[in-house]
């Protein structure tokens, strides 16, 4: 396999409405941002991918004209997954990998405030016996919490821990959306919001995008000082059907965990996409992430969840602080459907 | 497939072979900066393009964007309703929502200072006269229902000047 | 080419039909479960899953990988999603043939649907959206115009249209899986149907179908395996994707740049110095007519301005020598995200001398190409019967 | 540019979907219309609930429908104060996994406990309410109101807790 690493990446202010600008508007200066930050210009970007859906904002084929934003003229390699877009890396890291690019840009965006984002998503689930009820993604979400609440796998003190340190980390980055100095106590306090979830359990709505860059080999060195190096990256699905799943683990985790090679070393901090407190938790089990791990300095997805780019982000959260020398190994990781459907795990190390 | 096996009390039952699932979503469409700045232009009868400060085409609408170059088109440049027809075609199937009475035609046309023609109606002349290289003009809607929308244009029609010749607009067909 | 060399070793797809009475699950299955079946594989053998389709809106299933794992044999694989427009099912082989090709996987299964039936596709594509102008028109009414200008540039003659029209439903008809067989069409029904989006006529437009292909992909182990076990697998020779902006100053949407790259790219992979002569069949998605001689100038097999030739003296015909959509194209057989896909994998049946009534015989390279949006996203591939 | 200044709209997404079914969900919505539910016998034997096409686990294809019973026990729920639009119910009501009577996996239903959010227990037995059968020779035309069952999920209007009503 080819080095490949994250050599640069840029978010947007994330917030519960980015309504003054479009998706090519919001986009277009972290494009810049991101570009500039390597030191290249869009001429030597080999191939570009990126991950969007339509259904967010309601329009068809919305990724089709946010393309503008990089100028993509004269013509490029280039694709689209409807998926976060940490798969959008996937893709770029298996199209690098193949030899057919050196350097490859890799961004997503996704609009939560045009459309209830809780009826939206239930637009994933099976289409005959699930979608005519409208479940929504916190219902959901709140059904495997019980689960694992009844199991004794985690406790609702543990949940507002998640809660509480994720907002505090959240205060050092300026592009979350909510942050704060609050005790887990105090959260316990709060009336239910989807018994057994309470509003703290669940990620604000957001809207966002972000752009990463990625780079193979010298061209990596010569772009950043300390590139952040993709050791292993894979990513594994589930069946659909809840009542077929145990919710109180997460077996796709804990198997792309182990194919991307998180336990070849010692892992210095995780950034895992957990819309929801004890999704944190179940992901942290099925990753072995002991004590010593700083899980989600950023924030995480609690502190700005915009939909189809926040998995994405975990990765730029992770690179940056590798390439800042904040850390040495790092796991970043992304989810998609419900309850923790389908899961992808990167690992990433500095020199 | 396979031939399933059914339980007793579904044998000799007609199925059910499809189901209804009517589904209707609501979202609040945001048209961005800078649609928004050229919509509330239109609101007043004109029309206001940007211009790319690289390649320097003049886009109408703009999208806030330079598509080649990828950067923010800045600069201003207000247009008149007046243009070209580079090429149409001639729609005679009735669409959903579409009120129009068919044969019509929909044409790309070049608004005389822009670069990049938009598609709209063609009326006041019968289908089969429309060609290529036509100078139109813009109808407003009445004036009090004028809004910041591109339905403001009702549609294009002739205005009489003689047909531009294909070297003005060869770059666009 | 990558590291690895890509072998296609199995190819499936439905009956495309205007209502599949399956599930969605039953339509990406029934193909899936053929070209596994044309692999001698079962599903355990499948390290991945790569699944292509248009827009979601189609089936109103967001992400519908989601829903479809179980169905695919993806449950505990890695799963993925490609969406790139009416080039989709061309795209998604593509990034299917990178993850052998880097060496990632060794089997890996990968399969485009549509269900048109469950929607009007056309509405999804139509959607209005506010503050535009009062146009739906549809996706003819959006290319119609840039055909006359093609019928402008060329001075085309009005019958290529219906020349080319009347090949791919005539071919379709040698093609058991096509959707349209339509076994009393003549030139001049053809020419009498109706005019929809003048210059385009009903019969000169794509079905509505539902449908899904499908392929199993295996690096050159595999491939070698299942040519000593007397099934001859498709190598691929060369891949490319071009996208280039939707809308902008001076487009050429006749002949646009990204189709003419992604053309040269591809060639220049596989070896392919002159195109007319190496290339021995073409599945072009074409969901017009009038787009044969607009491609066959666009991928270099015609001067500019002559397409329209190749057509008119029969080139492009079952037994010319340039055989064009043998199994019948786009205008007789449009499951949308499986589309692409088709032609990907049309050509690697002639490759492998497994099409059938409309095998070319003694095929050895074939060029599978798609297109969508406005013309502005292209993927090809060549597909050869010997190992690069 | 200020947000005032940005202009918005309404956009509507709606289609009238209509979803052919093939032979095995069609057996659970024919039964849900006769009034009771199946299943499906899994690669492994278990009975899954609803019925799935393909073994999760070994991707064959399952043929065996058998019948489960209308009332099971509650694995998990989630109890929902303020309903959202198209929900099973219009007042509060628990969303809950259910595991038939005869079944080896819980599928997703709405419970209502008349609006009371102390009322449900994870394994609480619950019990299919059903909507009416049409009766025989009515042919009134479909007006988007479900009146009667027809071979839909929500032929089931909602499970409620066993022996209340």
């Amino acid at each position: 396999m080819r080095d490949i690493a994250i050599v640069s990446f840029a978010q947007s202010h994330h917030a519960r409405a980015i309504s003054t600008h479009n998706e090519v508007e919001m986009l277009m200066p972290l494009l810049g941002e991101a570009m500039g930050a390597a030191g290249i210009t869009k001429d030597r970007v080999d191939f570009v991918c990126s991950g969007s859906s339509d259904y967010l904002a309601g329009q068809p084929f919305s990724f089709v004209m946010t393309l503008d934003a990089f100028g993509p003229w004269p013509p490029i390699s280039e694709s689209h997954v409807d998926m976060d877009g940490a798969w959008a890396v996937y893709e770029a890291w298996v199209k690098m990998q193949s030899g057919h690019a050196d350097i490859a840009l890799v961004y997503a965006y996704g609009k939560s405030s045009p459309g209830d984002i809780r009826r939206v998503l239930s637009r994933q689930l099976d289409p005959y016996y699930l979608q005519p009820l409208w479940p929504d993604s916190v219902a959901l979400a709140a059904l495997q919490a019980r689960a694992g609440l009844d199991a004794g796998t985690f406790t609702a003190e543990q949940m507002a821990e998640v809660a509480a340190r994720s907002r505090r980390a959240a205060v050092d980055n300026p592009f979350a959306q909510l942050a704060g100095d609050v005790e887990a106590a105090t959260l316990l306090d709060a009336p239910d919001f989807l018994a057994p979830l309470k509003m703290h359990d669940c990620a604000p709505v957001s809207d966002g995008a972000a752009v990463l860059i990625l780079a193979a080999e010298d061209i990596a060195r010569e772009l950043s000082d300390r590139p952040a190096w993709i050791r292993g990256i894979d990513h594994r699905i589930e069946p659909h059907a809840l009542g077929l799943r145990d919710l109180t683990t997460s077996a796709s985790t804990r198997l792309a965990g182990e194919k991307a090679g998180v336990h070849h070393g010692e892992v210095d901090l995780a950034e895992l996409h957990a819309p929801f407190t004890h999704q944190e938790l179940i992901l942290s089990e099925a990753l072995g992430l002991g004590d010593g791990v700083s899980i989600n300095p950023s924030g995480g997805a609690l502190g700005a969840n915009p939909v189809m780019a926040a998995g994405l982000v975990r990765m730029g959260e992770a690179a940056t602080r590798i390439s800042r020398g904040d850390a040495n190994r790092a796991v970043a990781h992304a989810t998609s459907g419900p309850c923790l459907q389908q899961n992808l795990v990167c690992v990433l190390e500095g020199e | 497939m396979a031939e399933i096996t059914l339980p007793p009390r579904l044998e000799g039952v007609e199925p059910v072979r499809s189901i209804r699932v009517p589904a209707s979503i609501h979202y609040r469409y945001t048209a961005g900066e800078a649609s928004s700045k050229f919509l509330r232009e239109v609101a007043k009868k004109r029309l206001v393009g940007q211009q790319c400060p690289l390649c320097k085409k003049v886009y109408v609408p703009p999208r806030g964007c330079c598509p080649t170059d990828g950067v923010p088109t800045v600069g201003e440049v207000e247009l008149k309703d007046t243009g070209t027809i580079t090429s149409f075609c001639i729609v005679n199937v009735p669409f959903m929502q579409n009120l129009m009475e068919i044969p019509y035609v929909g044409a790309l046309i070049l608004l005389d200072g822009s670069d990049l023609p938009i598609m709209h109606l063609i009326q006041e002349i019968p289908a089969d006269q429309v060609v290529p290289g036509m100078r139109v003009e813009a109808v407003w809607v009445p004036d009090d229902e004028i809004g910041p929308t591109l339905e403001s244009i009702k549609y294009f029609r002739p205005n009489g000047e003689p047909d531009a010749p294909l070297e003005t607009y060869k770059e666009h067909v | 080419m990558g590291k690895e060399r890509v072998a296609i070793v199995g190819c499936g797809q439905t009956k495309h039909v205007a209502t599949n009475d399956g599930s969605i699950a039953t339509v990406v299955r029934q193909a899936a479960a053929a070209a596994l079946a044309d692999a001698q594989m079962t599903w355990s053998d499948i390290d991945a899953v790569v699944i292509g389709k248009a827009p979601d809106f189609f089936e109103g299933l967001m992400m519908p990988e989601l829903y479809l794992a179980d169905a695919l044999g993806a449950v505990g694989k890695p799963m993925f999603r490609v969406h790139t427009a009416g080039s989709v099912g061309g795209s998604t082989a593509i990034v299917a043939q990178d993850l052998i090709a880097a060496g990632v996987h060794e089997r890996v299964l990968t399969v485009a649907f549509e269900k048109q039936s469950e929607s009007e596709a056309m509405w999804a594509l139509a959607v209005a959206l506010p503050f535009q102008p009062p146009m739906h028109a549809g996706a003819g009414g959006y290319f119609a115009p840039h055909i006359r200008s093609y019928m402008r540039r060329s001075n085309a003659p009005d019958h290529i249209g219906i020349l080319v029209a009347l090949k791919d439903r005539l071919n379709a008809l040698k093609n058991p899986y096509a959707h349209l067989h339509e076994h009393g069409i003549t030139f001049d029904s053809v020419k009498d149907s109706i005019m929809l989006w003048d210059p385009i006529r009903y019969s000169e437009t794509c079905p509505s179908s539902d449908g899904a292909f499908a392929m199993v992909m295996t690096n050159e182990k595999g491939g070698d395996a299942a040519a000593a076990a007397g099934r001859p697998p498709a190598w691929v020779k060369g891949t490319a994707f071009r996208s280039e902006p939707t809308m902008f100053a001076g487009r050429d949407q006749v002949n646009p740049r990204g189709g003419q790259e992604c053309a040269s790219d591809v060639y220049k992979q596989a070896g392919i110095t002159d195109p007319r002569k190496e290339i021995d069949v073409v599945e072009m998605y074409v969901p017009f007519s009038w787009f044969e001689p607009m491609w066959l100038e666009n991928l270099h097999f015609a001067e500019e301005g002559t397409g329209w030739k190749l057509v008119e003296d029969g080139v492009t015909q079952m037994d010319g020598d340039l055989p064009v959509n043998c199994s019948g194209g786009v205008l007789s057989t449009n499951p949308i995200g499986a589309s692409g896909m088709i032609r990907f994998g049309e050509a690697a049946m002639q490759v492998r001398g497994q099409a059938g009534e409309h095998q070319i015989d003694g095929a050895k390279t074939a060029l599978g190409h798609a297109y969508g949006g406005g013309s502005q996203f292209f993927a090809m591939w060549i597909v050869g019967a010997e190992k690069p | 540019m200020g947000e005032a200044e940005v202009l918005t709209a309404p956009l509507v997404i709606e289609y009238p979907f209509s979803r052919t079914t093939g032979p095995v969900i069609g057996a659970f919505f024919t039964a849900l219309r006769e009034g009771f539910i199946v299943g499906i016998k899994g690669a492994d034997g278990r009975v899954i609930v609803p019925p799935v096409e393909y073994d999760p686990e070994t991707s064959e294809e399952l043929t065996e429908i058998v019948e489960v019973g209308s009332a099971g026990v509650v694995t998990t729920w989630a109890w929902v104060s303020e309903p959202l639009a198209d929900q099973p119910l219009d007042r509060p009501f628990a969303w809950a996994l259910i595991k038939l009577d005869g079944a080896d996996t819980a599928f997703l239903h709405a419970v209502d406990t008349g609006g009371d959010a102390t009322a449900l227990t994870t394994g609480a037995r619950v019990t299919a309410r059903w909507r009416a059968a049409r009766p025989d020779g009515d042919t009134t035309e479909d007006d988007g109101v479900r009146r009667f069952r027809e071979g839909h999920i929500l032929d089931i209007e909602c499970f409620e807790i066993e022996g209340e009503s």
